[in-house]
């Protein structure tokens, strides 16, 4: 009655299709010469990161592995592939329910060479014991979290990460507001309610006590990620009427914000800073009010100085896919080039060598220069820069300008010192220069 | 007499609506009576009362001398009384035999088990035997919604018997069933039960299953009882002819020109 | 005595089987299977209540509420006996569902479908909020040990995937035995007619009530699995993206056996691992088609297509 | 007083997207007993087509006012056609199926729209701030706000007194209803209830579309804004009471105030006031504020 039959069947189906899956999928084609690298690259392929993340950093990929491979790279990465051998890439979406398993499919039966992703800092917080566990190099190559080498994974030997953690822009955008903004005494967030959004509002009101001892913060928003509708935190920030906004939106959020709340002059009444308000410099145009304070998570896009490699990234970029690269496209690069310089100085797309010469690695990207020298060599450590919005009617492009620049060692903490204690320390044992 | 169940001025009202009042019954162990009235005259709100399906805005309901009134419906099952429906109320997407497997069940059991299993040979044995006794045990493996109405309304039936009931109240048994097969429904329906001491009280328009099957008769008018007694005193009453029985005259035409359609 | 019936026979059986499987098949297929185990069981607790008629969209909630209470208790209080982690996530779970189960038992249809997402949200709110574990990043749970002994390398991940093996599969089997009880079969019937039931002389506010208590223990043992499988916990778990998911995979399955959804995780994470492959950027799409023609050619679950095979082999053993 | 005032207005408007954004999601649900999660694909498409459409217009350097005719305009399509194609292809075959079956359908048509609007528009945000800039700003004690946000409560008002009408003063309407009670009856009536069926999903859709479409100006169109949608709508119309339009208006009015009020005094609330409403409420009213519990003939 209760339909309690025909299990064997049942067995026998998933025993079968099990073999199967083994059978099909698990053809392990090992070959020892490495002509060709198998690279596993996670990035968001779908969900609302996608757009603004996920797919310019899919595009940096296919265009810095295309160019690898053909060997038309400038300057210090002209030669052909990783140590001569190509790159074959093998792209997965990060938004997926099992990250975990998904990556172990990527190394155990795609048997990829390395992998690098992950843009959300969930993922790398799951990731990175595994990518250990696995024994497999991994760079991340976005995701913000200081957490991974300071508590999760303290002795690192598998996972890297190419871009500075989201402290940095942080503190340098409260930095650049004491630097160049007159008389601050109140300010206020307005950050999505979830962890990067909770972690940038720390990091800005704690470097902005530590540098402004008189400001004090006046209201703090935490509206859902991906809301949209901001309607009502306008209000809020506009009734409390704070010197200084402080928000680290991106995508679809902070354009929006842009949107509604430069209709409603809250750019005009306050000043805002928007830390990764690059993304949307191309796209708003003259609707990002003039004096708007941005960053570009590092030194990207205008942010970055001028170089050959910068030059050849913008242009090839803006041929292939007609917009220009965000900065997320920059910290993609960023970890491509980074495995490329390892490879090559090691000679050789063997894991241990990569790995070694990896380690404290400084090497040039778009963006200017990358120092492996956190979490014993294997956590970047970068200037930044901060600037502040300038859209010109003659060209209808925006630019930044008053833009200031900020050296590793003043935006990052030392080695062995959390982020936070550094914050709260008053930022013991930066050299600003 | 022994009078299992007495109502004492029961009275119920929807809003404005008076549904039932003043009702005072007395129903003695192993009797048999049946209730007639026209659609609206209180026949069914009397069984939900007593059978706590609705509270009584006032007034009582004795069983064995102790009151009822305003107990849940799962506990004066448990204390012996039970009904049928005038629409059947069935698991439709259950067997006929899990129907009644699932009453023995929850008659037998007050904790139900979680881990041990149901279905076993003698409680198997024991439902084929209840649908052998209501004639029904060719459809045991047939799903409930698939059958015909005559046959929802023995399988109602037979799921209000399985706790052995004191008193049992049947909602209608013949309506929504052809003309022919009423007597025999009727037939079936009281020959299982005279095995049992339960007492039976049945909603019935026709006069005819009146006459053949009910030794007592109460006659429902508006919310209140407008005769009690011998089935032939209250059939002839002046009163019961005018506004019971010519109404059921009339409605009985009625329903064989739309088609047995109830 | 015991008095197995096929189903829980096959189980137990699966068990060996399973756990061979586990050193037989490649690594990365094994590891579906132990996440589908976790997930698998969340799917089995949303479809023994949906045989009762009742559609959860947020199971997910105690799923979260088995992860967090185990990595919590490994997090801060320094447990990592998997025996005790298991029980620490069913009971939390147990307990929290015993309470929420005043709230829920009176709601039926869409309306139970939106309250128990309403919970689970509120859930999501709170743990986004909440710093100490991460917000939305959530925390890593350190690998679990046995009676004291702590396995590493490739023992461990042996251990840990027996580990998973058996608990899932056993509480299939209790959970078909449950479905097969009087309270089982009140269950079915609850589905079909409250009124009857409650004039058959049971509850069913009760008989809802302990459903859901057991569904909210089968979610947690699910949610504490998946959670030491994956290392780490974030509040997606109570997401109703996710409890969404469980919903889907329980009515794409079927409801008609108890190994049907368990069957139909590792089925559905395999086709969308090969949709992301053939197709990273539309594989929602091939997902949704898939899902679609599922449903118009088999109605009754992917379980059904095992069903009509068996049915048809035995007409021809009639024969 | 400033921040009584503030929200206020900001739950009105809050009040009148969730309306605009919901109310295909109720009219779809009581005429048809669909739960349509693919709501937020037509919502999604309102918006990509309509930020699309006044991106190509607006690039003929022509007057913004003729974008006001545009929006509504692009929804009536998204409606014709998505809703068509959906209903014909596709629902039509599953009347009469059970109620979560049909969720899960609709579930797996939403993803497929999702993937189809990426496929169409890509991946890239399409921004298309003009309309919502051209009305101007008004000041309220102090706090601009623009003119298209009233507008889109007169928007959201019109809407729902037009279905009001359409639905009890019209004979079209009466007879819907007749539908809505019994679908049996009403086709031994002779009742045309298919066409009523694909009439009243194209209206749904097109609702859905056009909560999309005028929220396009005022925000930056990107891939998942869909989803976000559909747990809103679903919440409100719960609240509400499914099916019933003056459900989803309260469910829109409690919800909007819901989360004014936490945004100005206190913002980490803001995340599950929602869905805390939508608990409270039902722990009051099980059926939603609009729907009478209705007791099963015996």
């Amino acid at each position: 009655m209760f339909q309690d039959r025909l299990l064997k069947k049942g067995l026998l189906a998933s025993v079968m299709a099990s073999a199967f899956v083994v059978s099909a999928f698990s053809s392990s084609a090992v070959a020892e010469d490495k002509k060709e690298v198998k690279l596993g690259v996670v990035t968001f392929l779908s969900g609302g990161a996608a757009g603004p993340f996920g797919i310019p950093a899919r595009n940096a990929a296919e265009l810095l592995i295309d160019a690898i491979n053909k060997g038309q790279l400038p300057g210090a990465y002209s030669s052909v592939g990783l140590a001569g051998a190509q790159i074959a890439p093998i792209f997965v979406d990060e938004n997926s329910k099992q990250k975990v398993a998904d990556y172990k499919k990527l190394v155990q039966k795609d048997e990829v060479d390395a992998v690098i992703g992950y843009i959300s800092s969930g993922s790398c917080k799951a990731i990175a014991p595994v990518a250990e566990e696995e024994k497999k190099l991994t760079v991340f190559f976005d995701c913000g979290t200081s957490q991974v080498f300071e508590d999760i994974i303290t002795s690192p030997k598998y996972v890297f990460r190419t871009s500075a953690h989201a402290t940095m822009d942080n503190v340098a955008a409260a930095r650049y507001v004491v630097d160049t903004v007159k008389d601050v005494s109140t300010y206020s967030g307005i950050n999505q309610n979830y962890a990067f959004g909770q972690d940038s509002w720390r990091d800005f009101s704690g470097s902005m006590k530590v540098l402004k001892e008189s400001a004090k913060s006046v209201s703090e928003q935490f509206p859902k990620v991906f809301a949209g509708q901001y309607g009502a935190e306008i209000s809020a920030l506009l009734t409390k009427k704070p010197d200084i906004v402080h928000s680290s939106f991106w995508g679809g959020d902070m354009e929006a914000l842009v949107i509604q709340g430069g209709g409603r002059q809250l750019f005009s009444r306050s000043k805002v800073v928007l830390t990764g308000g690059e993304t949307g410099i191309e796209r708003l145009g003259s609707q990002i009010p003039d004096g708007t304070i941005i960053g570009a998570r590092g030194p990207n896009g205008p942010l970055a100085e001028d170089s050959a490699l910068n030059d050849w990234f913008v242009k090839a970029y803006v041929d292939r896919f007609k917009s220009l690269p965000t900065y997320p496209s920059y910290h993609m690069a960023q970890a491509i080039l980074g495995v490329k310089s390892a490879a090559d100085k090691a000679n050789s797309t063997d894991q241990a060598a990569t790995i070694e010469a990896f380690k404290g690695l400084e090497f040039e990207v778009p963006s200017g220069k990358i120092s492996m020298n956190l979490a014993g060599g294997h956590q970047a450590t970068q200037g930044t820069a901060f600037g502040t919005y300038k859209f010109d009617k003659a060209s209808g492009k925006g630019t930044l300008v008053n833009i200031k620049r900020y050296n590793a060692a003043c935006v990052n903490p030392p080695e062995g010192m959390k982020s936070l204690e550094w914050i709260e320390s008053g930022f013991k044992g930066a050299v600003c220069k | 007499m022994n009078t299992i169940l007495e109502t004492v001025d029961l009275k119920r009202t929807f809003g404005a609506v008076v549904a039932a009042s003043n009702i005072n019954i007395k129903i003695g162990a192993g009797e048999v009576l049946g209730v007639i009235g026209s659609n609206g005259a209180g026949k069914t709100t009397f069984v939900n009362m007593v059978t706590g399906y609705l509270e009584p805005s006032s007034g009582q309901i004795l069983f064995h001398g102790e009151s009822i009134t305003g107990k849940k419906t799962r506990d004066i099952t448990r204390l012996g009384i039970c009904r049928s429906f005038q629409i059947p109320q069935l698991f439709m997407e259950l067997t006929v035999i899990d129907n009644i497997i699932i009453a023995l069940t929850v008659a037998r059991e007050v904790k139900p088990s979680m881990l041990k299993p149901t279905i076993n040979k003698e409680i198997f044995d024991e439902a084929m035997d209840i649908l052998r006794r209501f004639q029904i045990d060719q459809y045991a493996e047939s799903e409930v919604g698939v059958l015909a109405q005559g046959i929802r309304k023995l399988i109602d039936i037979a799921m209000a018997t399985v706790g052995d009931p004191e008193l049992l109240f049947l909602d209608e048994p013949t309506s929504g069933v052809s003309a022919d097969e009423k007597m025999q429904i009727m037939d079936v329906l009281i020959s299982a039960l005279k095995s049992t001491k339960t007492a039976v009280l049945f909603i019935e328009h026709d006069m005819e299953i009146i006459e053949k099957f009910a030794p007592r008769v109460i006659a429902f008018y508006e919310g209140t009882v407008l005769a009690d007694g011998d089935a032939a005193d209250v059939l002839e009453n002046e009163k019961v002819r005018e506004f019971v029985i010519g109404k059921e005259f009339h409605r009985q035409a009625e329903t064989e020109q739309q088609g047995g359609i109830a | 005595m015991m008095n197995l019936d096929r189903t829980e026979k096959l189980l137990l059986a699966g068990i060996p089987i399973l756990i061979l499987l586990g050193f037989v098949l490649p690594e990365w297929v094994v590891n579906y299977i132990q996440v589908s185990l976790g997930t698998g069981l969340v799917a089995l607790a949303v479809m023994i209540q949906m045989r009762a008629g009742l559609v959860s969209f947020g199971q997910g909630l105690y799923f979260c509420i088995g992860g967090y209470a185990a990595g919590m208790a490994g997090k801060f209080m320094g447990v990592s006996d998997i025996f005790i982690l298991l029980i620490i996530g069913m009971l939390v779970s147990l307990f929290m569902a015993f309470i929420a189960g005043f709230l829920l038992r009176r709601y039926r249809e869409i309306f139970f479908a939106m309250l128990s997402l309403a919970l689970s949200m509120i859930l999501y709110g709170l743990l986004s909020k909440l710093e100490v574990l991460g917000s939305t990043d959530g925390f890593n749970i350190p690998s679990p040990t046995y009676l004291g002994w702590a396995p590493e390398g490739d023992t461990a991940k042996h251990a840990l995937y027996i580990a998973t093996c058996i608990p899932a599969l056993l509480c299939a089997a209790l959970l078909n035995r449950y479905l097969r009880s009087p309270m089982g079969f009140i269950g079915e019937a609850l589905r079909e007619n409250e009124i009857r039931l409650e004039y058959l002389g049971t509850s069913a506010h009760r008989a809802v009530h302990i459903k859901y208590m057991i569904a909210a223990t089968v979610s947690g043992l699910g949610g504490v699995l998946w959670a030491l499988a994956l290392g780490h916990v974030d509040p997606e778990m109570t997401n109703w993206t996710t409890s969404g998911q469980f919903v889907f995979i329980s009515i794409l399955s079927g409801v008609g056996n108890i190994v049907a959804p368990l069957f139909g995780t590792f089925i559905l994470e395999i086709v969308r691992v090969y949709a992301v492959e053939a197709s990273p950027n539309t594989w929602q799409m091939i997902l949704g088609v898939i899902m679609l023609l599922t449903i118009i050619f088999l109605p009754k679950g992917l379980w059904s297509l095992i069903q009509r095979k068996k049915a048809s082999a035995e007409e021809t053993t009639q024969k | 007083m400033l921040t009584a005032v503030a929200i206020l207005i900001d739950g009105l408007g809050f009040a009148a997207w969730l309306f605009l954004s919901s109310v295909g999601l109720t009219l779809i649900y009581g005429v048809m007993r669909i739960l349509n999660i693919a709501h937020g694909g037509f919502y999604a498409l309102g918006a990509y087509s309509s930020a699309w459409a006044i991106g190509l217009y607006m690039q003929t350097g022509s007057s913004v006012a003729f974008t006001y005719l545009l929006i509504p305009l692009m929804a009536i399509v998204v409606g014709l056609v998505a809703g068509l194609i959906i209903e014909r292809g596709i629902l039509r075959f599953m009347y009469g199926r059970d109620e979560v079956l049909m969720v899960l359908v609709t579930y797996a048509i939403f993803l497929i729209l999702e993937d189809a609007t990426k496929l169409i528009w890509g991946t890239e945000s399409l921004v298309a701030y003009q309309p919502a800039y051209y009305l101007g700003n008004i000041e309220i004690f102090g706090i601009p706000y623009t003119v298209y946000k009233f507008a889109l409560i007169g928007l959201a008002v019109l809407c729902g007194a037009v279905l009001w009408w359409g639905l009890n003063r019209t004979t079209t309407g009466k007879l819907l209803l007749v539908v809505i009670e019994d679908r049996e009856v009403s086709s031994a009536l002779g009742i045309n209830v298919t066409l009523f069926f694909s009439a009243t999903f194209v209206i749904g859709t097109t609702l859905g579309a056009l909560g999309g479409a005028v929220t396009a100006p005022q925000i930056s169109v990107v891939p998942g804004i869909g989803a976000e949608v559909i747990v809103m709508a679903f919440a409100v119309i719960v609240i509400g009471g499914m099916g019933s339009i003056g459900g989803a208006i309260i469910g829109a009015i409690f919800v909007g105030f819901a989360r004014a009020v936490s945004v100005h005094l206190y913002p980490p609330a803001e995340l599950f006031s929602i869905y805390l409403v939508m608990a409270a409420v039902l722990a009051i009213k099980p059926y939603g504020l609009f729907s009478l519990a209705q007791g099963r003939k015996i």
